[in-house]
């Protein structure tokens, strides 16, 4: 109770840090910074699904991929400005994710694993064998137009910056509060114990579609952004690392955590960076790092504390209820 | 600044990491020889190498890094796909940018006035493979790819070349790279019973082809493009089954009669010991070299300027890999593709 | 003395369990672990079978250190466990369980003896031999776990609320076979909710509170003990 | 027909090898529960292992091809099966207790680890083989020639299996390890060393994986520091598909993914070969949830 | 009036018949004890109730419309609602979220409600809140609402589940073994909450194997063996029936 405030100044700075970052950060280093705010975006739908739902997705690169080439097709070809596409985007990763995750979605652990990472396979080899011929096959797309805010064209890594981590800051925002809510903690329930869940009445089948869906819509959104900052998008950027790099920042951050998710998006964008000066043996000690800091944090590095709820604000009753 | 900064852009971990390493060997030496010969208008030269890990997002991030280490150039890299995701980059910071191996069509045809590559185009390779199918009088030929940017694209070329030529391919498809057992593949191609195989992909697939092609009993003729063009083919395939195997590709280092390029293997064998494995760290050499010939002509590392200098008044530069010179696309001129053929005794031989 | 405990401590975690528990067992003896939940009986049961590590303290059984052992080595040195939670190995048949308990036998006679005897105690378990344990009732769970610790024809069996889900009938075959294979030699600790059919069967008891033992007497004191049938036996009846 | 019946063969090939690594995949998925993502590593670790010792101690030329490369597999084996459990300690046994997820990416930091590790000591480019270590005969099967080698595959898997088989349900060290596989602490109280069984699977396990990456080796006679990553997730996909934890089901899942593969190659479209795999997988476990021969559940409400 | 009516339940597993057409009725407001020897089917019936599993034959009617085989979250949302014989709880989760957790079919808000915190949603909440902490009263738990469900005492977790079960808002209530594990003095207390329950209108049908809780709390006893029914009545005529203690309650020798 007391450390709250605490917690919430060093928030605080942090966030002050964060976004005067482009006024003393090179291009390099700001661009950094835009990758793990994608990552994060990423890290929290995904943390939806894996984290609150326990459902083991390995595949969200899929729903990723199906919002960016959304994004792509739809811009290149009819030139909708693409900040225009968000909600579009969303909505067909959604639909997708709804469609393939309605047959599988009562499997357990890891054969869910295992079909999500096919669903991201088969989603990757449909965009490179240029499916219904609009995915540009191996190239991909390329020639995606620069978003527009308020008359102002966005293209510098300064100007993404502050695009992308309004974005994570709604993603934040929003998804704090859907944690409080009844259908966040629906997800827990089913997470702990689905018999127990479902017992206590609690439609099991129905959120696990909808986490499914949430998260790819929210993914589908990054992918819009993510082919607004590279104007050109292929099918190996949305390949099963993709998703596995997701997967393990939510995970090495705290599991159902969003400052862990967050904190897991800087140290597995950023530290991989900070080991250029390792050269060869970069990725080497990254893995090893990566053990390590499982080993030395078994739940993450920060873990989602309890909710509260103001108990104090309700009087003990008289009678019975 | 007191050094000149060029920069390397190659894929020094991940899938290519081989290709990369070798890239920045070659350029580290070449800059080493240029530094003991005085330097570029009175100051050393300093490479600066980053990993795009053969990546496109990493691609741009290596981009950004070298953008704000005020490079003037910056060599490389060798994937279409990973050079693409940075064009706009090095266009942006106003950064020449010199392609080693990214041969696809289109990344010339965007008008970027500071984009230049040392390599050809997949176009004329295009030709150049078709022309020999053709001439060799193939008639049924089947085409293979492996659904890379790359070799997807050179593979399209080719089709609609021959067809251009009223030639229609008996097969045209795609495996998938990375594997090692490709016998479900060659079985249905043999189905096709074509003439000849032409694969547009790279040599650990073709060299593994090439090998239970054998095992099968099967023996059509495989010919391939310029990303066969490595020793290690023949390592793989092994030198009976690789003999006779065909392969259009600018000269292997090997190849190389200049005398620039005599010394340069020469450095390189007494450097790292061996020879360059690979054409197109050679070709990053050249990049470096053309850059840094610029700049001493130009007399400034105005990039504009030294931009002009490649493409209205650099002729016959004599590089590594032959005469160099730019159009004003950026794109070599020239036509520097070969035909070799695998003898025996497993060498890649010059034809004609 | 067979079995002595001495000033134990564990801790999960951070948190401190038992705070010096002192427990004695002579050899033949029926002895009972009383206390209100989470009070650390069965605590200090996976303690002697090794299943949580010792903090500080010692378990001596006839004078070799059982808390310096591997669980293994202390069921190979005669002490099984029914322990709390039946915890059958639900994928495995009831037989498949009932072979596991003997893991450590080497007399394939014997052990044939045993599985015979322990169908006979519980009929059930035969009828369901090929069943899958996890699939069991809650209460033929319960006889599962029994019958497997006395596969290995222990010296010392540890039975943690073995009464747990059995209908009334079963409890008193349970109690009687309790007393039976105790005649027969067997040491046994048992922790029971039932305090007044625990306290009639055995020899001695022991009262624990919170991680620590307040109380140690012959069963009929504290039988007869005000405290004790006031905390545990739900006061005079 | 003929080309069918030998596109069965080379399913069937590919499919023994999958099945070789499926087999240590699904071994030690069944006793701690862990996707062993480092498992492809480690067959890549004994492709490398197996061309070191080939080329440095050239057995073959004092035993022999057949002996000489025999006594390399048991070598390779066990200096795998040794690495595993360096691994098992130092990756997986302190997350025994803690959420499953985490040790899976423990489990994806060592592979990472080990594939730069033999990036950084053997180098980037593709190492090969020399050729010729076993005589490439061919055998003549209803008018298709099959090299031996891919028979020899085949039938080292298929013996491994049965011989695993036999390990786990006949033997008292394969019930120790099925018990350790459901309830580790009830194992204990039946006198198991839970910690000895966990070191004896990962001694099998990767030493399985080990020697699938020396025949590869030996046949295809090239490879490369990534190629785990593809057959790890090759091998996952058939245990799963066979039904994880279950030792003829990754028998089953690996030489039906191999099949699936050929026959998805030859009659719908090579570079769609992957996808369709992935969709029979699918519909597969959307009629049986856990895989072909399926898991043994038994949930209880 | 019944609530409740099984009519010719069946299930079978494999070749058993763990549930052998069993025919019983539920009074409003009563409470009603299923007892049996171990592996009876006692607990297949609660789960057939429940829809945990799907009979084979017959059926179960609730409030006069049939349940068989619906969905458990939709039987719950009628208004059954149970305990598990072996404890289900949210380990990791509070108490109080535990208690939520039953609040959760009463309630509507859904994505949108939760992430833009609408008055419609806040209010519903607060609600839930309120309610969830009267049911923790109700059983006495009120002060361990932010304590780990993991960390209270077996006998906490019993009366936890029933304050999930409560929180239902339940016409019917199902309890499997409530008193498993709990000792004498703890028992007492749960037969005084039965009573309190039975007071608030709620319906309970319980199995237990504790004849002294059996014999106070219930109206009714249903006695099944081998998946059939071979006794019903009240406890004191069920208590002398011979059948049912050669089969379940065994001769007292001792006593
Ligand atoms: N795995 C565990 N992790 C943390 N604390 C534990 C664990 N197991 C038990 N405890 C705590 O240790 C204490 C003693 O528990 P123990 O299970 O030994 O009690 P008990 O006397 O057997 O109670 P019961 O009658 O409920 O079985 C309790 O406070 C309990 O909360
Ligand atoms: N999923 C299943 N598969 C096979 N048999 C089962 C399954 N579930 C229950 N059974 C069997 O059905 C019978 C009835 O089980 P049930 O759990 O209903 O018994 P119960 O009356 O609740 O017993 P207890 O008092 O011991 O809890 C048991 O013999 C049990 O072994
Ligand atoms: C042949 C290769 C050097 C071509 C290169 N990989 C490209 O993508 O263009
Ligand atoms: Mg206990
Ligand atoms: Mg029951």
């Amino acid at each position: 109770m007391q450390n709250l405030p605490k917690r919430y100044i060093v928030y605080g700075i942090l966030t002050a840090v964060l976004l005067c970052a482009p006024f003393f950060l090179n291009r390099y280093w700001v661009d950094v910074l835009n990758n793990v705010g994608l990552y994060a975006i990423l890290g929290l739908s995904l943390n939806l699904i894996v984290g609150h739902t326990g459902l083991f997705n390995l595949g969200h690169a899929a729903f990723y991929a199906v919002g960016a080439y959304t994004a792509a097709i739809l811009n290149t070809m009819y030139h909708i400005p693409i900040l225009w596409l968000l909600p579009v985007c969303g909505i067909t990763a959604g639909l997708f994710a709804g469609l393939v995750a309605r047959p599988i979605i009562h499997l357990r652990g890891d054969y869910l694993c295992i079909v999500t990472i096919g669903v991201g396979e088969i989603v990757r080899i449909a965009l490179i064998n240029n499916v219904f011929d609009i995915t540009g096959g191996a190239n991909g797309i390329f020639g995606i137009s620069r978003p527009e805010l308020f008359g102002m064209k966005i293209r510098k890594p300064d100007e993404f910056f502050y695009l992308i981590w309004f974005f994570v800051a709604a993603t934040i925002f929003l998804f704090h509060r859907l944690e409080q809510s009844r259908f966040g903690r629906a997800l827990n329930y089913l997470r702990e114990d689905e018999v127990a869940a479902e017992g206590s009445g609690i439609n099991t089948a129905h959120y696990k579609l909808a986490t499914f869906m949430l998260g790819a819509a929210w993914a589908g959104m990054a992918g819009n952004i993510y082919a607004a900052k590279m104007t050109i998008i292929s099918p190996e950027s949305f390949n099963f690392w993709e998703s596995v790099v997701m997967f393990t920042l939510i995970i090495l951050g705290g599991s159902g955590s969003i400052p862990g998710v967050l904190l897991g998006a800087f140290l597995l964008i950023g530290l991989p960076e900070l080991f250029r000066g390792f050269a060869n043996a970069r990725m080497m000690i990254f893995g090893a790092a990566m053990v390590a800091m499982m080993i030395f944090r078994t739940q993450g590095i920060l873990p989602p504390l309890p909710r509260k709820f103001p108990i104090d604000k309700i009087p003990e009753s008289e009678g019975t209820p | 600044a007191d050094t000149i900064k060029i920069g390397l852009m190659a894929p020094l971990t991940g899938k290519w990491a081989n290709e990369g390493q070798e890239m920045k060997q070659v350029v580290d030496l070449l800059a080493d020889e240029l530094n003991a010969a005085g330097g570029l208008l009175g100051k050393k030269v300093e490479v600066i190498s980053e990993d795009d890990a053969g990546d496109p997002r990493q691609g741009a991030l290596a981009a950004q890094r070298l953008s704000t280490q005020d490079v003037v150039a910056s060599v490389g890299t060798y994937g279409s796909s990973t050079t693409e995701a940075t064009q706009g980059i090095y266009d942006e910071y106003e950064i020449i940018q010199i392609a080693n191996a990214s041969t696809a069509v289109r990344l010339s045809e965007k008008g970027l006035p500071l984009f230049f590559r040392s390599c050809p185009r997949d176009d004329e390779q295009g030709i150049v493979g078709a022309k020999t199918l053709i001439k060799a009088g193939y008639k049924k030929i089947a085409l293979l790819h492996d659904n890379t940017s790359y070799a997807s694209g050179l593979a399209t070329e080719i089709r609609n070349e021959l067809e251009r030529e009223g030639v229609k391919p008996v097969f045209f498809e795609a495996l998938t790279p990375g594997e090692q057992d490709y016998a479900a593949i060659l079985t249905k191609m043999k189905g096709a019973n074509p003439d000849v195989v032409f694969f547009t992909g790279y040599y650990p697939e073709a060299g593994l082809m090439l090998r239970q092609k054998k095992e099968m009993g099967w023996n059509v003729p495989f010919m391939g493009g310029d990303a066969t063009n490595n020793p290690d083919l023949i390592k793989s395939a092994g030198k009976d089954a690789a003999a006779g195997y065909m392969l259009v590709s600018p000269p292997v280092p090997g190849d190389l009669d200049t005398p620039e390029a005599k010394a340069f293997l020469d450095a390189f064998k007494k450097k790292y010991t061996g020879q360059p494995g690979s054409i197109w760290s050679v070709l990053a050499g050249d990049g470096f070299n053309v850059i840094c010939e610029a700049i001493q002509k130009a007399g400034t590392t105005d990039t504009k300027k030294v931009a002009e200098y490649l493409k209205t008044q650099m002729k016959d530069f004599p590089g590594l890999t032959g005469k160099l010179a730019f159009n004003n696309k950026g794109d070599r001129v020239g036509d520097v593709y070969r035909i070799y053929k695998v003898d025996a005794g497993g060498n890649f031989v010059l034809q004609q | 003395m067979l079995l002595e405990i001495k000033n134990l401590h564990v801790k999960y975690g951070n948190v401190e369990a038992l705070h010096g528990v002192n427990i004695q067992v002579d050899e033949g003896e029926i002895v009972t672990i009383l206390g209100a939940n989470g009070a650390g009986k069965s605590t200090t049961l996976l303690a002697i079978s090794g299943l949580v590590s010792v903090t500080s303290g010692q378990i001596l059984f006839r004078g070799d250190a059982l808390h310096r052992m591997s669980a293994d080595k202390i069921v190979r040195a005669g002490i099984t466990q029914s322990p709390e939670g039946r915890r059958v190995f639900s994928t495995l048949t009831v037989r498949e369980n009932l072979n596991l308990g003997a893991f450590t036998a080497n007399d394939p006679g014997r052990v044939r003896k045993t599985l015979g005897w322990i169908y006979e105690l519980f009929p059930r378990l035969e009828e369901r031999r090929e069943q899958l344990a996890g699939t069991l009732s809650g209460g033929e769970q319960q006889m599962l776990a029994m019958g497997r610790a006395l596969m290995a024809n222990p010296k010392i069996l540890l039975l943690d609320e073995p009464s747990l889900g059995l209908a009334p009938i079963l409890v008193r075959t349970i109690f009687d076979t309790v007393r039976e294979i105790n005649r027969s030699g067997v040491t046994v600790i048992l922790v029971e909710q039932n305090a007044r059919v625990a306290l009639k069967l055995a020899h001695r008891g022991y009262v624990m509170e919170v991680g620590n033992i307040v109380l140690a007497d012959s069963a009929d004191a504290l039988l007869s003990d005000a405290d004790v049938q006031n905390a545990y036996l739900g006061g005079k009846k | 027909m003929e080309e069918f019946f030998h596109q069965l063969t080379n399913g069937l090939a590919i499919g023994g090898i999958y099945a070789l690594i499926a087999l240590g995949y699904t071994m030690v998925y069944g006793v701690l529960k862990l996707i062993n993502f480092a498992h492809g590593d480690l067959f890549t670790i004994g492709a490398y292992l197996g061309l070191t010792l080939l080329t440095s101690l050239s057995l073959n030329q004092y035993l022999g091809a057949f002996l000489g490369v025999l006594l390399l597999a048991v070598m390779v084996m066990g200096l795998v099966g040794i690495i595993g459990i360096i691994l098992d300690r130092a990756a997986y046994r302190p997350l025994r207790q803690s959420p499953r997820l985490s040790a899976v990416v423990s489990a994806l930091g060592a592979s990472i680890f080990f594939q730069n590790a033999v990036m950084l000591i053997y180098g980037a480019r593709y190492k090969f083989y020399p050729q010729g270590i076993l005589p490439r005969i061919a055998l003549n099967i209803l008018g298709v020639d099959i090299p031996l080698m891919r028979i020899l595959i085949l039938l080292t898997s298929v013996v491994m299996m049965v011989a695993l088989y036999l390990f786990i349900q006949k033997t008292k060290v394969g019930t120790a390890i099925r018990a350790a596989a459901i309830d580790q602490g009830a194992a204990r109280l039946m006198g198991i060393n839970v910690d000895r069984v966990i070191m004896i699977v990962f001694l099998i396990g990767p030493a399985l994986g080990g020697v699938a990456g020396l025949m590869v080796g030996l046949y295809y006679g090239q490879i490369n520091f990534t190629m785990g990553w593809v057959y790890g997730l090759k091998a996952f996909t058939a245990a799963i598909l066979g039904g994880i934890g279950n030792i003829p089901g990754a028998m089953v899942g690996g030489l039906l993914l191999g099949v699936i593969e050929a026959l998805g190659a030859a009659y719908i479209s090579i570079a769609w070969k992957d996808a369709i795999a992935f969709c029979v997988l699918i519909g597969i476990l959307i009629v049986r949830p856990t895989g072909l021969l399926g898991e043994r559940v038994a949930e209880k409400v | 009036m019944s609530l409740l009516t099984l009519n010719k339940l069946t299930k079978k597993f494999g070749g058993l018949t763990a549930v052998d057409n069993v025919s019983f009725d539920a009074d409003a407001g009563s409470v009603v004890g299923l007892i049996g020897p171990n592996g009876a089917g006692k607990t297949t019936v609660f789960n057939l109730i429940t829809g945990n599993y799907q009979p084979n034959g017959g059926d179960i009617i609730f409030d006069g419309q049939s349940v068989a085989g619906l969905l458990t979250h939709k039987i719950v949302s009628l208004g059954i609602a149970r305990t598990f014989q072996t404890i289900r709880l949210f380990q990791n989760l509070s108490v109080l979220e535990n208690v939520l957790a039953g609040c959760h079919c009463r309630m509507k808000s859904g994505i949108f409600g939760g992430m833009f915190c609408t008055p419609a949603q806040r209010r519903e909440e607060r609600d839930a809140l309120k309610l969830a902490l009267r049911e923790l009263e109700f059983v006495g738990l009120r002060q361990d609402a932010e304590q780990l469900s993991s960390n209270l005492s077996y006998g906490n977790q019993r009366l936890l589940e029933i304050a999930r079960a409560l929180a239902t808002k339940p016409r019917l209530l199902i309890l499997d073994e409530p008193a498993g594990g709990m000792n004498e003095q703890e028992t007492d207390s749960l037969i005084r909450l039965i009573r309190r329950m039975r007071e608030r209108g709620l319906t309970i049908l319980l199995i237990e194997h504790d004849m002294g809780l059996v014999m106070e709390a219930c109206q009714k006893l249903v006695v099944i063996e081998y998946g059939k029914k071979i006794a019903e009545g009240h406890p004191e005529e069920i208590k002398e029936n011979p059948r049912v203690i050669e089969a379940y309650l065994g001769t007292d020798e001792d006593e």
